[in-house]
């Protein structure tokens, strides 16, 4: 059992009611798209959208990539800042 | 110079602090984005700023790392608060200062644009009716594509 | 806002001083012209700047009537210095205020262009071999020639 | 005889070892090409270096212009401030 950080923000904090924590991920989850399908289905759905995109340990990626334990997984809508 | 904060910060004292870090500058720009008291028509009461305390920080690293490997620079300043701000309170400070002028403006251009589409801020309107959050505008997008037609090496996925 | 003077000035209070003046603007942006303590290798102890008393002035309310015109503005501000100057004296000092940071950078670079290459200075770099005046460099004429490609309401003779 | 200002500035002033200041013209001067046949040659050459603008009452002029009684008459190098 793997323990990882997840984190929402802006819009995507409203979507989960909460803006992420530690969570104890069942052992065969071992890629972001494993984790998407073990969530709440309509927080997926959001978190699926292609505007989202998901940080890993403060570096963006692409497509379904492998989780370890310990990981930071920020999901993370379109960024504006200035 | 990078710092992301929630206090609230003096435009004129940065730009006076960056002046002082300059050296043989002869040129110093700089911006100041602030929050409007209204946007598309809508009254905005409160601006909320989420942010992701270190990618943030890092992201804007980078995109200032690039400005200073792009521009020749002297001197670079970006300040920018996260949290609840209020009309007319200042959101960012670029500023820019070198031996001409063009690197400096350019610089503060480029940095603008880039903060605008790529920085791990989200904002949320409050007004009189309720909240909603904003995205990039097109025009956004439009000036930050201003900047790769020149080469790739900024380009992201 | 203009004002030619041979006083110094305080940048930070012109950017203090132009927010104040701006209303609802989201961005403001600004220019600060140093002298350096050098040109090209050459030491420069004192810049002395020539002006046109009357003419000048009349010459920059002319050139920020056509930035106005040409740029969305909610506030500008042009303070330029003449006399003598010391090494990291600020020499001009441009600000624009807008709703969106485009008018704002865009009036600023527009009208530093025109001042390096149309305003009444003339400028003498004095060293400790002596002095020379100076003129505009190729790249400041190519800069100002950016802003007519789009129309000539500001092509000049 | 028309009196006029006569202005100089930058290098210029040095060239005419003197800021400017008015002068009685002679009645047969009337425009700035005779303006600039009656004054000392070696100054003279340097005003009519075609990077030498007229300004006529804050206005820069091109060309041979018409001198009034009164005007003020600014001779100056190409400009750059900033």
């Amino acid at each position: 059992m793997a323990s990882v950080r997840l984190l929402y923000f802006g819009y995507l904090a409203d979507a989960a009611g909460t803006r992420g924590g530690s969570v104890d991920l069942p052992a065969h989850i071992g890629d972001t798209d494993q984790l998407l399908d073990w969530l709440e289905p309509s927080l997926a759905e959001e978190l699926r959208r292609p505007s989202v995109r998901i940080v890993i340990n403060n570096e963006i990626k692409a497509g379904t990539v492998p989780i370890h334990p310990g990981d930071e997984i920020g999901f993370i809508p379109p960024m504006s800042g200035g | 110079m990078i710092r992301v904060q929630e206090e609230p910060f003096d435009p004129a004292a940065e730009t006076a602090s960056l002046a002082l870090r300059s050296g043989n500058a002869g040129a110093v720009a700089t911006f100041i984005g602030i929050v409007r008291g209204a946007n598309e028509e809508a009254a905005v009461t409160r601006l909320h700023l989420d942010h992701y305390p270190g990618f943030t920080e890092s992201v804007i690293g980078r995109m200032a790392a690039e400005a200073e490997a792009r521009f020749p620079l002297l001197a670079l300043a970006v300040v920018h608060r996260y949290g609840d701000l209020g009309p007319g309170e200042p959101i960012v400070f670029v500023g820019a200062a070198a031996e001409h002028r063009r690197a400096a403006l350019e610089a503060v251009d480029y940095l603008m644009d880039r903060l605008k589409t790529e920085a791990p801020f989200w904002k949320r309107e409050d007004g009189p009716t309720g909240f909603r959050w904003i995205e990039p505008r097109e025009a956004d997008h439009a000036d930050r594509a201003r900047w790769t037609s020149e080469g790739s090496e900024d380009a992201r996925d």
